[in-house]
């Protein structure tokens, strides 16, 4: 029987470490417990939370992943300083990989670690916000009834969204991608009594769902191509134009454009939804019924920039075909300056916040589209990495700040606060920076990273470089909008006596989250992280920074003149272009539309046809065959007719009709 | 045109007719005594073709027998003298039609084939040979089916008996 | 290692339950019968990896082989392949868990778990059979107890329900018939043994008439589009353990067959007719999950969403490459142990809301937490949720799917991808309603799952996630037999 | 000679020495019904099991009486089947003030069909045909008392002469064109000219009639349902089977030189007749009628291995007919001992005998099943090598006919089913008394009924018989 | 007139039969309804003797056949009589259409 036992170890623990690393030592367990220590949280205090655990749950997981984020932090030091580089250039190291599911010779799903800069990155960004948002949760969910399962979810994401970022395998990466849609789901439905939470995170789970649809048959197409579905081959394979099967997905074409193309964009359509890109983004904002802190995490910090993520883990390829690089810039660009749109629009916090991420994104979305593969040229990426960064800090930062904000007031509506400054001092400046960050004001973080993005966009594209600069402008002034709104506008009504802020838990996250969103301009991104993996220097024109600056500044004046007290100016002015004011209110009506498409034409169109068919034609007919044989044998009774002399006439009428019928008709001899 | 040949067509003609008769009037009498003539005259085909031995039997058999039982049962289940109910004409005219398809089909078939017969020495059928041939038990011995007959008219007896003679509790 | 034990077994704990006094004695007598055939399964697992290990390359392993009817060629002939053994593992699994729900049956306890266990014989039998005969000796003995079952212990309209299925089933098995008697007498040679005629190349023009009479009478036991209206209303108005069953073990007897009978033994007839079969199949898969999104009851919408996932195993045949097939098996595993677990949970809710409309619940998550965490679980599982069975079963399809490069397949694999979206809607439709919102007044005082259910969850979320994590065993276990197939289906020559 | 005579005529020699045994007493003592029921039945037993002793093969009286092991075989089943009847009815028996007189003419019955099975004449066949219906014909009107006993057993024998008219013309026909009515001689003369088709047509109606093909098969309902239980079992089981084996001789040697018009006329005939017998099956509510009509059907099946001109036809349909002897039976033990106790003759009324007699319910349901051809009952088995042997011919379309035959067939045994096991019912069939005898004839039949098909060696033996 | 044959016999049977079996159908009174039985199978005894004296007059096959044949009908008419006056007990009317109880 050891034999058997040979077999079942051999299973579950093979492990093939592919590279010695230059230390010499193999990094495979470490690396491998980032994620499986989160996950580890969720099963612990999934079984076991609710009965067993009960309050400490919170400190359970958040232990957890402190060890995960030290691990990640250790890792991320490794590489960088340590034996990432070799020669100048960062590696793309898989220091772990085994295979789990062969489909067909050279074709498999491999569960493996990757490591490059961008994955590293993304490491330390998802393990930082994420212990940030669990420290902070402490605090903000204390007394929840589901106290346990809140922290397993979260336990749950993080697992995902480490594991999405290291996947060495692009169906890897697809596993991930779901888990991490269900993990969110999980979150956002979390006041599962509540009909819109409920509503919400069906939304959010079905629209994602609808966009890895694309997502699943890119995969398929690169992979037929390819013949693999291992990032490593794949990108060398679909890269270097001598190789048959980069012929073959170029050559092959459908509707007039190459496969290669039709893959990438199916790709991106399901980063697209992940990152709610115009037209797929209307599950986000709807998302902001979850726990604030979810929101924080989830919704603004990483898993809605997995797209961003996903296409620059592809960008070598997508780097072969400029129509698809096209569509991800113009889906960027539209996506930022609508979200902008909105964003000055509404009333909710959280939405305003939500639009926002998306416009945000947006800008990620076409620093990528407008960047190209290696060397200066490659600053568009390098440029959307760091934006990314940037923007997870003082995001969440944004988002964590509301959640307080909420709270204490426990309301989302603008109309509920106003002169909050007085009560939640620390908040009120965390906020500030985090908006001064975000409206790109230097020297604050944002500052940074959208200047070497509108950088790499000019020397791309001109009227995408104008519209962007727009944008920034909108964004500064929806910005202080938001923040003149909570903070000012009016003196303050609180009712009855009211706790302050939260109090060490939740206030810690704030101020080093605000650190990082004051600071984090200063780190010299493009050493880092670039397409090539070769530094990047990035240059940095004073004269060409006014621009945005300035625009920045007019929204921030605009935002003051109008909301810095309370008046009626703001009304008047979306008096003055009413028609244009209501639909971005109403969000330009895409809602209204998926849910014609969804109601009316799939459900009334499709469903209930489908299920009448099958109710009344293809069951009637069996019915219908049932019955008529029934109804046969009625209608031929009367032979039965119990006269014994038509028995004898039929008798002898079958004997008479068989001898004619076999001496005349039927007579084979 | 000799004797034999008028005979022939006179006992066919009484056969037929009585035959027809036997199965159409409606007096019940009557069609018993139809067909009894019908039957003496198959008799009489018997004797014309010098099958004497038959013919005694069909007279023994049927004449004594069978048609006096037939007349008994008569006495029995009917009034005297009532008629028989009508036919239905619907059926009269359907059976008719069915009657004569199947004799037409049959005598068709019966003189479109050419009959081959033996030309072997004939085996006269006297009363001595039918006799030895009646109690054979070699090749053309007939005394098993012989046997198989009685253990039949037994059965016959016994069941005539069984349902005819009611025990006494079912009659009263 | 004799694989008699496996039709044995059963039929001695039948026997025992046949003997013993009180329900209680029958409970625990099946209870132990099941279990005996669930560890028995794994040991025949074990047993088969260490001969595969020990290079034991044989394509059926533990064969064994009586003459039973000798003037017809007729041999009880057993074995297995990877294939059977992953059945025999589902059957197992479902089995034990179907004995488990099924703990407070009270109408003639003994009479159910007899014909429950009967039925379980017959599942296993007609895995290890190799030679037609026993084989669909085997399918038609699983027919009666599926009647009776539903008939007697059923609810709702459910002496239809019986007839319907019995009828069509038989009618399927009836086409089975033909088409056997047309290879036995067909073929260059009288014999009903698999192994056999798939050695002997059988006439083409005999093909073109005995696959499509041979699948589509499989394809009736595993709803194949438009023979599947007996699944809905079998199904619904079956109790738990026989829907269960039906969906779990005998919805999976038809796919086998389709692909052990009529796709290996006549791959001519498979290449001819592989069009209409994805055609059929997609049709069914689509059409399956729109008429999901209408259905109210659960049982109703778990049926039919069936028909869509079972529309994946015959598209996966159909698709003749061999990664599709490997996937059409796992998909068979998967949605054996998904289907029976969902109707394992809807029992169990049905035992204490006493309805099965979605719109009559509500919030149960809050009373019935293990029950309704089930419940999201097989539902994530149902929509091919990443770590469950089902995602591998149908990306395992789907890769294969691709495969084919030409317009036809592609566009028929798109189809079939579509149907994740849609499932996902009325699969979320169904928690959403079922599990989430506000919790109704008359729910408030439900208790959760008793350890006999909890049990049977548990045994089937673990095959679930074993396959769903670690689905290398099982890819390895069934690759090889679907490579045998493939290359019978590579020799022939293509197109005629 | 005299040896010969006794070892090969065994089984007819035993047979009329129990008649005249019974005969005997009938008129010599005065022993009451229980006894002499449990006499019978020894004997029965006796005539059973000696079937299987002192088998051989050969020729009497030049040829008009011929025997072999399969005949000995076919002989000793419809032994089997009579024993049987004994002890399912013996209820009725004891009842009836006829009970010898019964069993005399069953076995003359029994007797004739013998003679008909070893028969080496047209004459010889004749004979024994009408020794084996005309007692028949008195037996169904033993329920003196019942108008309907009394319309079925006139209706039977009035149907029966007309038949054996009908017959007597085709013999006549065939003795004139062939000068023999000797089965060993006639095949060489024949060579398929129309006058003999009208001839074999002509004789092979007689078989249909006492077989029950659609369209000669019109008596059949109306007399199983007039007639006593017992009678209608005889007839449905040991008549029919006996017909069925001496068709097989018939069509297999004499008529061989035919055998594409038989083949054909089988064929047509067993589509109709199956069609017919599973559509009136359909709607029947009295329970004997509603089992006429299913073993119309039945027959419909026997002539689909008929068809087969082949050894595995033969083989099949005895075969077949053994098992249809356990499974009939059963089913009319079980109505006849409802009806014998309840009067209840109605399927409705069957509703809910499960709750109250679960013995019986199992007994009929396994009776059901075996005849629907459901696993793993004989009846599976024997309906599958009736249709493989059907199938030899490689005519698929018949095949699938019957095959779909199968389906409606089974809706309606599974009507009974249903109302015997699911359908509610406030009064119940009351608990049944069966008697032991009659226990023990159904536990045979049930016996039976699930093992002559697992055993293989059953039909092996068969084959052997005929090879 | 020509020479009486086989032929002219053979017509007289066949005619016969035919009669008998059209009174079979058409009578009514179950007892008429056997004498039409009686026709018929006298007419297959003329059959049987006109073969064997016409055809084959070597063996008394025909012969012994019509013998039997009478035999036969006798007591199948003994029989059908018993069983005809058993109806008139239960049924007080030999009336073929009388009797029809049992059908469909």
């Amino acid at each position: 029987m050891e034999n058997t036992y040979y077999i079942i170890m051999n299973d579950l623990l093979q492990f093939t470490i592919l590279q010695v690393l230059p230390s010499g030592k193999s990094l495979g367990w470490a690396l491998l417990l980032i994620p499986l220590l989160p996950l580890a949280g969720f099963l612990l205090l999934g079984i076991f939370g609710r009965k067993h655990i009960g309050n400490v749950s919170g400190v359970v997981g958040t232990t957890l992943l402190l060890a995960s984020t030290a691990l990640a932090l250790y890792t991320a030091y490794g590489y960088f300083f340590d034996f990432g580089k070799v020669d100048g250039v960062y590696q793309k190291l898989v220091p772990l990989k085994y295979t789990w599911l062969q489909f067909s010779p050279g074709v498999s799903i491999d569960m493996g670690i990757i490591l490059d800069p961008i994955s590293v990155m993304m490491l330390v960004v998802v393990t930082f916000i994420s212990l940030m948002v669990h420290i902070y949760s402490l605090g903000y969910m204390k007394g929840e009834e589901r106290f346990p399962t809140y922290y397993a979810f979260l336990g749950l994401f993080t697992f995902s969204m480490l594991g999405l970022v290291m996947s060495s395998n692009i169906f890897q990466l697809y596993i991930f991608w779901e888990l991490v849609g269900v993990s969110s789901f999980l979150l956002i439905g979390y006041y599962y009594d509540k009909p819109s939470a409920v509503a919400a995170c069906k939304k959010a789970f079905i629209v994602t769902r609808f966009a890895d649809l694309g997502f699943l048959i890119g995969i398929l197409t690169l992979s037929f191509y390819a013949g693999t579905l291992d990032f490593g081959e794949l990108i060398q394979r679909l890269t270097t134009t001598a190789a048959p099967e980069f012929r073959a997905i170029t050559a092959a074409s459908f509707m007039g454009v190459s496969a290669l193309t039709w893959a990438l964009v199916l790709v991106f359509i399901g980063g697209a939804g992940k990152s709610a890109m115009f037209p797929l983004h209307i599950w986000l904002p709807d998302a902001m019924e979850g726990p604030t802190p979810v929101s924080a995490l989830i919704h603004a910090a990483t898993m809605v920039v997995a797209g961003v993520f996903l296409v620059a883990r592809l960008f070598p390829v997508f780097s072969m075909s400029a129509p698809a690089l096209d569509v991800v810039m113009y889906v960027g660009i539209t996506s930022a300056l609508f979200a902008a749109v909105i964003a000055c629009t509404q009333t909710d916090i959280k939405r305003v916040l939500a639009y926002s991420t998306m416009s945000q994104i947006g800008f990620m979305m076409f620093a990528l589209g407008v960047s190209g593969n290696g060397g200066e040229s490659g600053l568009g990426f390098t440029a959307s990495m760091f934006h990314l960064f940037t923007h997870a800090m003082f995001k969440a930062l944004l988002f964590l700040g509301a959640g307080s904000v909420i709270h204490f007031i426990h309301s989302n509506e603008m109309k509920d606060m106003g002169g909050l400054r007085k009560y939640l001092p620390i908040t009120h400046i965390t906020f500030l920076i985090a908006c001064l960050a975000i409206s790109g004001v230097p020297p604050f973080a944002g500052f940074f990273s959208k200047e070497e993005i509108l950088l790499a966009t000019y020397h791309h594209n001109v009227v995408i470089y104008y519209i962007a600069l727009v944008t920034s402008g909108l964004t500064a002034f929806y910005m202080f909008r938001l923040y003149f709104r909570i903070f000012w506008n009016r003196g303050a009504i609180v009712h009855g006596e009211h706790h302050g802020e939260g109090g060490f838990v939740m206030m810690m996250p704030l101020v080093l989250l605000a650190v990082g969103a004051a600071l984090a301009g200063f780190i010299h991104f493009g050493n880092f992280v670039s397409s090539d993996g070769k530094p990047l220097k990035s240059v940095f024109h004073l004269q060409f920074s006014i621009a945005p600056v300035a625009l920045g500044l007019v929204g921030i004046a605009a935002a003051t003149w109008l909301y810095m007290k309370q008046s009626n100016k703001s009304e008047s002015i979306a008096k003055a272009l009413n028609g244009f004011y209501k639909a971005a209110y109403h969000k330009f009506y895409i809602d209204e539309l998926y849910l014609f498409v969804t109601k009316k034409i799939i459900f009334n169109l499709i469903g209930r046809p489908a299920a009448w068919f099958d109710k009344n034609v293809v069951n009637g007919l069996v019915n219908l065959t049932g019955d008529s044989t029934l109804g046969l044998s009625g209608r031929i009774k009367g032979f039965q007719s119990g006269k014994v002399q038509q028995y004898a006439i039929y008798f002898l009428a079958g004997v008479i009709g068989l001898a004619v019928l076999f001496i005349y008709i039927w007579h084979p001899l | 045109m000799s004797g034999s040949t008028i005979i022939f067509y006179m006992l066919a003609a009484l056969t037929l007719v009585s035959g027809v008769l036997a199965v159409t009037t409606r007096q019940i009498f009557r069609a018993a005594i139809f067909l009894l003539f019908s039957l003496i005259g198959i008799a009489g085909l018997y004797f014309w073709m010098q099958y004497d031995f038959v013919a005694a039997v069909q007279i023994v058999v049927y004449v004594g027998g069978i048609t006096v039982l037939i007349i008994f049962s008569i006495f029995l289940t009917q009034q005297a003298g009532d008629l028989l109910p009508k036919p239905k004409i619907g059926r009269q005219i359907f059976s008719a039609l069915a009657a004569f398809c199947g004799f037409s089909l049959t005598m068709l078939q019966l003189y479109q084939h050419k009959f081959i017969g033996t030309s072997e020495e004939p085996l006269l059928p006297t009363v001595s040979n039918i006799g030895d041939r009646m109690l054979g038990v070699e090749a053309n011995g007939f005394a098993l089916p012989f046997e198989v007959v009685s253990v039949l008219l037994l059965a016959a007896m016994i069941g005539c008996i069984v349902i005819a003679l009611r025990s006494k509790p079912a009659t009263t | 290692m004799n694989l008699t034990l496996l039709i044995l077994l059963p039929l001695l704990t039948a026997v025992a339950i046949l003997l013993m006094r009180n329900a209680t004695q029958v409970k625990w007598t099946a209870l132990i019968g099941s279990a005996a055939q669930f560890v028995f399964a794994f040991v025949l697992l074990f047993a088969f990896r260490n001969a595969r290990a020990g290079g034991n390359e044989a394509q059926m392993l533990f064969e064994l082989k009586y003459d039973w009817f000798p003037a017809w060629h007729i041999a009880f002939h057993l074995g297995v392949d990877g294939i059977s053994v992953a059945m025999i593992l589902l059957t197992s699994f479902v089995v034990i868990a179907g004995v488990l729900v099924s703990w407070n049956v009270t109408k003639m306890t003994k009479e159910f778990f007899f014909l429950l266990i009967l039925l379980s014989m017959g599942a296993y039998g007609f895995f290890i059979s190799l030679d037609l005969f026993i084989l669909f000796f085997f399918l038609e003995i699983a027919v009666i107890p599926k009647y009776l079952l539903i008939g007697v212990w059923g609810s709702g309209k459910k002496e239809y329900a019986a007839n319907k299925l019995a009828l069509m089933l038989m009618g399927g098995s009836a086409l089975v018939l033909v088409g056997m008697l047309g290879i036995y007498f067909g073929g260059t040679e009288r014999t009903f043994d698999l192994m056999t005629l798939s050695q002997l190349h059988i006439p083409v023009a005999v093909q073109k008439i005995c696959f499509p009479l041979l699948f589509v009478g499989f394809g009736v036991f595993t709803a194949l589009f438009p023979f599947h209206t007996w699944v809905p209303d079998g199904h619904s108005s079956a109790p738990t353990a026989g829907s269960m069953f039906l969906a779990g073990i005998s919805m999976k007897l038809g796919g086998y067959g389709c692909l052990r009978v009529a796709t290996y033994i006549m791959p001519d007839g498979a290449k001819e007719y592989a069009n209409i079969i994805i055609v059929l199949s997609t049709i069914a898969i689509l059409y399956g999950a729109f008429a999901t999104m209408m259905q109210k009851d659960l049982k109703y919408i778990n049926a039919y969403s069936s028909v869509s996932h079972c529309g994946f195993v015959l598209l996966g045949i159909g698709m003749l490459t061999k990664t599709a097939m490997t996937g059409a098996v796992m998909q068979m595993v998967s949605h054996g142990l998904m289907t029976a677990l969902f109707f394992a949970v809807i029992g169990m809710i049905y035992e204490r809301t006493h309805t099965r409309q979605v719109n009559e619940m509500g919030g149960l998550l809050k009373v019935m937490p293990f029950i309704t965490t089930v419940l999201f679980i097989v539902g994530l599982c149902s929509l091919g949720l990443p770590g469950l069975s089902g995602f591998v079963a149908e990306m395992t399809i789907f890769m294969g799917s691709w495969q084919n490069p030409d317009p036809f397949h592609r566009i028929a694999t798109i189809a079939a991808c579509m149907s994740i979206v849609v499932t996902a809607v009325y699969i979320l439709r169904a928690i959403g309603k079922t599990a989430m919102g506000p919790l109704k007044a008359e729910f408030n005082n439900l208790d959760d799952a008793k350890w006999n259910e909890k049990l049977a969850a548990i045994i089937l979320i673990g095959g679930i996630v074993a396959i769903g994590i670690a689905p290398f065993w099982l890819n390895d276990l069934v690759s090889p037999a679907t490579e045998i197939i493939m290359k019978k289906l590579a020799a022939v020559h293509v197109g005629m | 000679m005299l040896n010969d005579f006794l070892i090969l005529m065994k089984s007819e020699l035993v047979i009329a020495f129990i008649i005249f045994l019974l005969l005997f007493i009938k008129v010599g003592t005065e022993m009451t019904n229980d006894r002499l029921l449990s006499l019978v039945q020894i004997l029965l037993l006796a005539n059973f099991i000696y079937s299987f002793f002192f088998i051989a093969e050969g020729d009497l009286f030049g040829g008009l009486f011929t025997t072999n092991t399969l005949m000995t075989f076919q002989k000793s089943i419809l032994s089997l089947a009579v024993y049987l009847i004994s002890l399912l009815f013996s209820d009725w028996l004891k009842k009836s003030e006829h009970m010898l007189e019964f069993f005399m003419l069953m076995l003359s019955a029994v007797l004739g069909m013998f003679f008909m099975i070893s028969s080496g004449s047209l004459l010889m066949f004749f004979l024994a045909l009408e020794l084996s219906t005309i007692p028949v014909a008195a037996m169904a009107n033993f329920d003196l008392e019942k108008k309907i006993a009394s319309e079925a057993s006139m209706k039977m024998i009035l149907s029966s002469a007309f038949s054996s008219g009908i017959l007597l013309f085709g013999i006549s026909m065939i003795y004139g064109i062939t000068g023999s009515i000797n089965f060993a001689e006639i095949p060489a003369l024949l060579d398929g000219s129309p006058l003999q088709i009208l001839a074999f047509v002509f004789l092979f109606t007689a078989f249909a009639f006492k077989l029950s093909i659609v369209p000669f098969h019109l008596w059949t309902a109306d007399v199983y349902e007039g007639a006593p239980v017992a009678v209608t079992s005889f007839l449905s089981v040991v008549s029919k089977g006996s017909i069925a084996f001496i068709l097989l001789t018939t069509l297999y040697k004499t008529f061989a030189p035919m055998h594409e018009i038989w083949y054909n006329m089988v064929i047509l005939l067993s589509i109709v007749t199956m069609i017919v017998g599973n559509l009136f099956a359909l709607r029947q509510q009295n329970i004997k009628r509603f089992l006429a009509f299913s073993s119309i059907a039945q027959v419909g099946f026997i002539l689909v291995g008929l068809s087969s001109n082949s050894i595995e036809g033969s083989s099949s349909v005895v075969y077949f007919v053994l098992i249809y002897v356990f499974s009939n039976l059963a089913a009319f033990g079980v109505a006849g001992a409802i009806s014998q106790q309840t009067g209840k003759e109605r399927i409705d009324d069957f509703k809910g005998l499960y709750q109250t007699n679960p013995f019986i319910s199992w007994i009929l349901a396994l009776a059901l099943f075996s005849l629907a051809g459901i696993p793993p009952t004989a009846g599976f088995f024997g309906k599958l090598f009736l249709i493989t042997a059907g199938a030899s011919k490689g005519n698929y379309l018949f095949i699938t006919i019957a095959a779909l035959n199968l389906i409606v067939s089974l809706y309606y045994y599974l009507r009974v089913i249903r109302s015997v096991f699911m359908d509610k019912n406030e009064q119940p069939i009351e608990i049944i008394y069966l008697n032991p005898s009659a226990k023990l004839g159904m536990i045979i039949c049930g016996a039976g009924i699930v093992l002559v098909g697992l055993l293989s060696w059953v039909y092996d033996y068969i084959t052997t018989l005929i090879m | 007139m020509m020479e009486p044959g086989l032929y002219h016999l053979l017509f007289i049977s066949a005619a016969l039969f035919f009669i008998g079996i059209f009174g079979f159908f058409t009578r009514r009174n179950l007892i008429t309804m056997l004498m039409s039985i009686e026709l018929v199978l006298n007419s297959v005894n003329l059959n049987f003797i006109a073969f064997n004296k016409y055809l084959w007059p070597n063996k008394m096959d025909g012969l012994f056949f019509s013998i039997f044949v009478i035999a036969i009908a006798a007591a199948e008419a003994a029989v059908a009589i018993a069983i005809i006056i058993n109806l008139y007990r239960t049924h007080h009317s030999i009336d073929v259409e009388s009797t029809e109880e049992l059908k469909f």
